[in-house]
């Protein structure tokens, strides 16, 4: 029995394979196609493809990058972090909108892997695309802590909230956002209503009412109870599907909107301010 | 840039469009559940207001109202019938799904979440409510089916 | 205008609702064999039943409203701008309207028909 | 005619210095207009890859003190820093850290409600501040999130800058800039200027930063004819994971993280008997280089030599709780699950302490320009930064050039700006005639490539004479090399083109960093010379200066300010 186990912990030294696949040696393959979506934002567009070499660990964005430094130098990509925590590049593969730096060319199916710019954001080139749209409904739910009972302009502070851990952990899972896009580009009602504010941003509207330290959730729902606003989500769910950081932006909307039906009560409790009055020398 | 308009937002920018309401097996249950709730109230609403019309019908005496009923009575009317009985309990079980869900409840208490993910909202009391409301629909339309094509 | 919170309670507090008073309406088309129970005298029985009117005429308002309502809902969000949007509330609307007007008068009607 | 575009306050970069800049300078003034200007969109600068802690005196009342802080940073720099910007640094940090409270940070709290700090290399408390070990992420979205209630704060998002502007009085007059969306060529006009472009560390390949760290802005600087800074003093973080080089935080070790060699030993209690794991940063690079040298390394199945880092024994909970971020990098990009194995790792490049050379108020030695965040080097890290001092920096001079900035733009309120046309026309022949329509033959990214791993093999943990000379020759041949050419014509979002221009101040940053590295001649804090091992406080207790010469970098050196204490050995 010992002798099984320490077996096992041996193959998976062997081949730290992650939590994907565990026959994911069946994936391993040299050289895969890589086919990217080619546009100069305006009229044609097509795709190019390109022949890849691959090792266990290469993502989508490293395939692009190498496209990039040795095939055609002009492929149109945005791109920064490389660990999934800037947003930047998030684009449809294999039809489904994730982070080319975070998803593993040996977590898809298939000799074939296509790129194509993330869908409802206007195309810029290739597969950048434009934001503003977005980041503007993400500013219009002011997202910002908002509290008239306490000083927060720029000036030195030196009290502290007292925040227990469990208020935290009401918005914390929201704050993991990375503006990345991909909800926008995967949710139904964003595909045809362009005033609709989309996940993200309803989510975010969350997250910042829920924050103890604020108390602005009612000036929030005023902004959102519109037509386009946070009824047009029919929990389609799909954000929460495809969402690479864990923020389930469709349970942070419906959680939203049980405060404006008044199913639950809002009996958030500000956070108390303490005076640190540390010594200033 | 940030500081575009808000007039930007009226632009199509390049959206899905309707494209983007069908191919729902993408994305999994929840999104054939949106789905089919827009097919079958879409669908309702059509019967009803044909409904409304035909009922109408009582009014012109029993000469019309038979020649109406002999419409229905054909076997495409018995299935158009059984489709409907399907998408009014589909529609109806899993609309009191979305109610309360739309409510927030049912859907667990927020927290962090770990690697790998899962949504906490696509859990499977929701997934098992929409699984449910196909299956009662099936049930229904069969005992409809029993019903209007049974007994004779 | 009406607040969108508001339309949208409404839209829940109406499926709701139809859904008891249709189940009503179906358990009634149950009670004897669904072929007897559509002819044209029983139907004409039922009219003159006033509570069964009342349940009929009630399950006319609450799907029109949600009915229509949901309709609203799907063609907002197919295109934005003030033409179209406002096109689409008075179309809604009327066509609620019309709608219960339309099977009010049925109901009314068939209250004065003979068995 | 280039087009121009008018801002009061012009900062160049969306890091975690410049948003902070940014803020205080709208909170300063509502009646300026303030640019914030980033080759990338806000939230994608490299700040947001931070991960273990923000270093703050909280606890006074527990037993911390600021003396503390200052000393252990003084020594941590192995004495190289400037004292006096030290304390300025650990006086003004714990408001930051409510600061950031008051705006919505989600810091880690205590069962007690209070903010959570955690134990990190080099301190003598526990005073890293962190919000899990995402700690620049939630400080990014954070200060972003608040700008945005600042109606003059202006985004410029994708805006390539190119040059610093300024007239024959050395006052800072603008920038030029290539709006990447359009391919535009313009000019910022400004009164004043803060540049927050961040560090350097791609001139290495094996390197914790994002693509985006390139060194436009040092570059920028030291083409305006302004000094760099301690530019030899690179950190190598001892925990990259390979192959990516993706960091896994100190905070990891904080929590009680053990480094393990070949025969499952600790061995860092044969360099740091006392701190162990917990020593600086360049104590424990070294001597896992030294097991590594030694042969009791592991072997990474792409052939690199690698320890590894062993956090099973902290359980399950603990490691969800408080490196949730790590244990998904570590799955995701190594395969390997935290919590049931050790993680293979090696040390990387992840920070510079050098850079633009600033005063104690961040101002550059260009009139109405000043300098914040990595990219600037006031001298609060030395030779050596202490672990979490960054992000501190960053926040502590975002804040203060902001405010400094503020009040120089409201001081020159009324005097008009004239453009610099002939800087303006020698900028577009050099991007435009020089690189975009650039005749060379080889691949720039075949530059690249080659550039970022002979810095890798001849500039790394240990240095010598021999191998630092090589390393220079090879640069300067890839240099000279014509290589400079854009084969993308297209002018909409032209990456090709910036990457073009990137390569070209990796050029000249590694450049310098090896003539610094060559000119010191003695071993302190990052910069450990095998051929000189000892510190030589006599010859080089001093700041290394490069100045932009036809011949390449000309080198000379600035003092340091000790206000309390005095130079001795380190032991940790
Ligand atoms: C993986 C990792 C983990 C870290 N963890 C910690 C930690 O736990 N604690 C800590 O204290 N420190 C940490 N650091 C260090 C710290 O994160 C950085 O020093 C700090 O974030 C730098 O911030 P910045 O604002 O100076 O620059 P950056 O965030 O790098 O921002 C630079 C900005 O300049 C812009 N820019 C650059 N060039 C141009 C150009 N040509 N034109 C226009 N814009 C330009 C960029 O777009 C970007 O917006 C870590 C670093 C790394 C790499
Ligand atoms: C019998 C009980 C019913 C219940 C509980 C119910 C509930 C619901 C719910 C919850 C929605 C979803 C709204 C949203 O996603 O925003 C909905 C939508 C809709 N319903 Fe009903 N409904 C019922 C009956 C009907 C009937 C009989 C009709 C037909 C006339 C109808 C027509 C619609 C339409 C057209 C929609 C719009 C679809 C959408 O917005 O996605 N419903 N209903
Ligand atoms: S909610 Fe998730 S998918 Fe949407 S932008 Fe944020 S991180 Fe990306
Ligand atoms: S996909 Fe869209 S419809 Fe709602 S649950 Fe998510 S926002
Ligand atoms: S490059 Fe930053 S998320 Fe992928």
């Amino acid at each position: 029995m010992n002798e099984l186990i320490k077996r096992i912990k041996m193959f998976r030294n062997n081949h730290p394979a992650g939590d994907e696949n565990a026959d994911n040696e069946k994936n391993i393959r040299e050289k895969i196609n890589l086919k990217v979506f080619r546009t100069n934002g305006k009229s044609e567009s097509h795709f190019d493809t390109f022949e890849i070499p691959i090792m266990r660990w290469t993502t989508v964005l490293d395939a692009l990058l190498h496209a990039k430094s040795y095939c055609d130098s002009s492929i149109g990509i945005r791109y920064s972090c490389r660990m999934a925590s800037c947003g930047s590049c998030g684009m449809k593969i294999n039809g489904i909108p994730r982070l080319a730096c975070y998803t593993k060319i040996s977590e898809l199916k298939g000799g074939i892997v296509s790129c194509e710019p993330l869908a409802n954001f206007p195309q810029i080139r290739d597969l950048v695309t434009d934001f503003s749209v977005f980041f503007n409904h993400h500013k219009q739910i002011q997202p910002f802590i908002q509290n008239e009972n306490i000083q927060t302009e720029d000036r030195e502070v030196l009290t502290e909230y007292i925040q227990k851990p469990e208020d935290v952990d009401k918005y914390l899972q929201f704050s993991y956002c990375i503006k990345c896009g991909l909800c926008y580009s995967a949710c139904p009602t964003v595909a045809t209503d362009t005033k609709f504010p989309g996940p993200q941003a309803l989510s975010q509207a969350y997250r910042y009412s829920v924050d103890n330290r604020d108390n602005a959730l009612g000036k929030r729902q005023n902004i959102i109870d519109d037509r386009h606003g946070i009824w047009r989500c029919h929990f389609a769910g799909s954000c929460s599907a495809v969402c690479p950081k864990g923020v389930d932006p469709a349970l942070g909307i419906q959680l939203l909107r049980g405060h404006m039906l008044r199913f639950s009560k809002n009996e958030q409790k500000l956070a108390e301010l303490q005076d640190r009055g540390l010594d200033k020398s | 840039m940030e500081t575009s308009k808000e007039s930007n937002s009226t632009v199509r920018n390049n959206r899905e469009g309707l494209k983007g309401w069908l191919n729902p097996a993408r994305y999994g249950w929840e999104r054939v559940s949106y789905w089919f709730q827009r097919l079958t109230g879409l669908f309702l609403l059509i019967y009803f207001i044909g409904h409304v019309y035909e009922t109408s019908s009582l009014t012109g005496g029993q000469a019309a109202w038979n020649a109406l009923l002999a419409l229905t009575q054909t076997v495409q009317g018995h299935i158009f019938l059984i489709l409907v009985i399907g998408a009014s309990t589909f529609h109806s079980v899993n609309g009191i799904r979305l109610i309360f869900t739309h409510g927030g409840m049912g859907l667990g208490k927020p927290g962090r979440p770990d690697y790998p993910y899962d949504a906490l909202s696509l859990n499977y009391r929701q997934k098992s409510g929409i699984w449910i409301s196909l299956i009662l629909a099936a049930l229904a339309m069969l005992y409809g089916a029993d019903v209007l094509f049974g007994t004779k | 205008m009406i607040r969108e919170s508001l339309i949208m309670r409404i839209h829940y507090i109406t499926g709701i609702s139809a859904l008891f008073v249709v189940a009503v309406h179906i358990t009634m088309r149950l009670l004897m064999p669904f072929d007897s129970s559509i002819e044209y005298q029983n139907i004409i029985a039922n009219y003159h039943n006033i509570a069964y009117s009342i349940l009929l005429e009630s399950i006319l308002v609450l799907i029109a409203i949600h009915g229509f309502n949901g309709l609203r809902i799907m063609l907002l969000e197919l295109r934005q701008n003030r033409l179209w949007e406002n096109g689409v509330t008075i179309f809604t609307i009327s066509a609620m309207m019309t709608v219960v007007a339309y099977g009010t008068r049925t109901i009314i009607l068939a209250q004065g028909l003979g068995a | 005619m280039v087009d121009t575009i008018s801002h009061d306050v012009l900062i160049i970069g969306s890091g975690l210095a410049g948003l902070r800049a940014a803020i205080s300078c709208s909170a300063s003034s509502k009646n300026l207009s303030i640019a914030v200007i980033s080759k990338v969109q806000v939230m994608r600068s490299h700040s947001v890859s931070a991960e273990g802690g923000t270093a703050a005196v909280l606890f006074e009342e527990e037993g911390d003190n600021k003396e503390s802080h200052i000393y252990d940073t003084i020594k941590g720099s192995d004495f190289l820093a400037d004292q006096d910007v030290v304390e300025r640094l650990v006086s003004n940090m714990p408001s930051e850290i409510y600061q950031l409270d008051h705006w919505g940070m989600p810091w880690s709290r205590r069962e007690d409600g209070r903010i959570a700090q955690r134990k990190f290399g080099g301190y003598s408390f526990p005073r890293a501040t962190y919000a899990q070990d995402k700690v620049g992420f939630y400080e990014m979205q954070t200060l972003y999130d608040t700008s945005l209630k600042y109606d003059n704060i202006h985004f410029y998002n994708e805006w390539f800058c190119t040059r610093i502007l300024s007239d024959e009085n050395n006052r800072f007059r603008g920038i030029s800039a290539i709006e990447m969306k359009t391919g535009n060529f313009m000019i910022f006009k400004g009164k004043a200027g803060i540049i927050c472009t961040g560090g350097a560390g791609r001139i290495y390949s094996f390197s914790t930063y994002a693509y985006s760290s390139t060194p436009d802005g040092l570059d920028m600087a030291y083409r305006a004819g302004l000094a760099l800074k301690d530019m030899e003093f690179v950190q190598f973080h001892p925990t990259g994971i390979l192959p990516s080089g993706i960091l896994i935080t100190e905070g990891a070790r904080g929590e009680g993280g053990y480094l393990i060699n070949k025969n499952g030993e600790r061995f860092m209690k044969n360099y740091a008997p006392k701190t162990l794991e917990l020593a600086p940063r360049d104590v424990v690079s070294r001597s896992m280089i030294r097991e590594i040298q030694e042969e009791r390394g592991f072997k990474h199945e792409s052939g690199v030599d690698c320890l590894k880092l062993d956090l099973t024994h902290l359980g399950e909970e603990r490691i969800k709780e408080r490196l949730a971020g790590i244990r998904e990098i570590g799955i995701k990009f190594s395969g390997v699950d935290i919590i049931k194995e050790p993680i293979e790792i090696r040390p990387v490049c992840h920070y510079m302490m050098g850079g633009i050379h600033t005063n104690l108020e961040g101002s550059t030695e260009m009139q109405g320009l000043w300098a914040a965040g990595e990219a600037a080097c006031n001298s609060t890290h030395g030779a050596n930064r202490l672990g979490a001092n960054s992000t501190a920096e960053c926040l502590v001079w975002g804040r203060i050039t902001g405010e400094l900035a503020a009040q120089y733009a409201l001081k020159n309120g009324n005097s008009s700006i004239t453009i610099p046309e002939l800087q303006v026309a020698q900028e577009e022949k050099r991007i435009y005639d020089e690189i975009f329509r650039g005749r060379g033959q080889i691949n720039p990214y075949e530059i690249k490539k080659e550039l970022t791993d002979t810095m890798d093999d001849k500039a790394y943990v240990f240095r010598n004479e021999q191998e630092l000379i090589a390393g220079l020759k090879k640069v300067r041949r890839l240099k000279e090399q014509t290589w400079k050419h854009v084969d993308d014509k297209a002018r909409e979002y032209n990456t090709n083109f910036t990457n073009v221009m990137e390569i070209d101040s990796l050029l000249t940053m590694s450049e310098i960093v090896l003539v610094g590295a060559l000119n010191r001649r003695e071993s302190r804090g990052a910069h450990a010379r095998t051929d000189y091992p000892n510190r030589d406080d006599r010859n080089f207790l001093k700041h290394t200066l490069a100045y932009s010469s036809t011949e390449g970098p000309h080198m000379t050196w600035y003092p340091v300010t000790f206000t309390r204490y005095a130079p001795v050995e380190r032991k940790f």
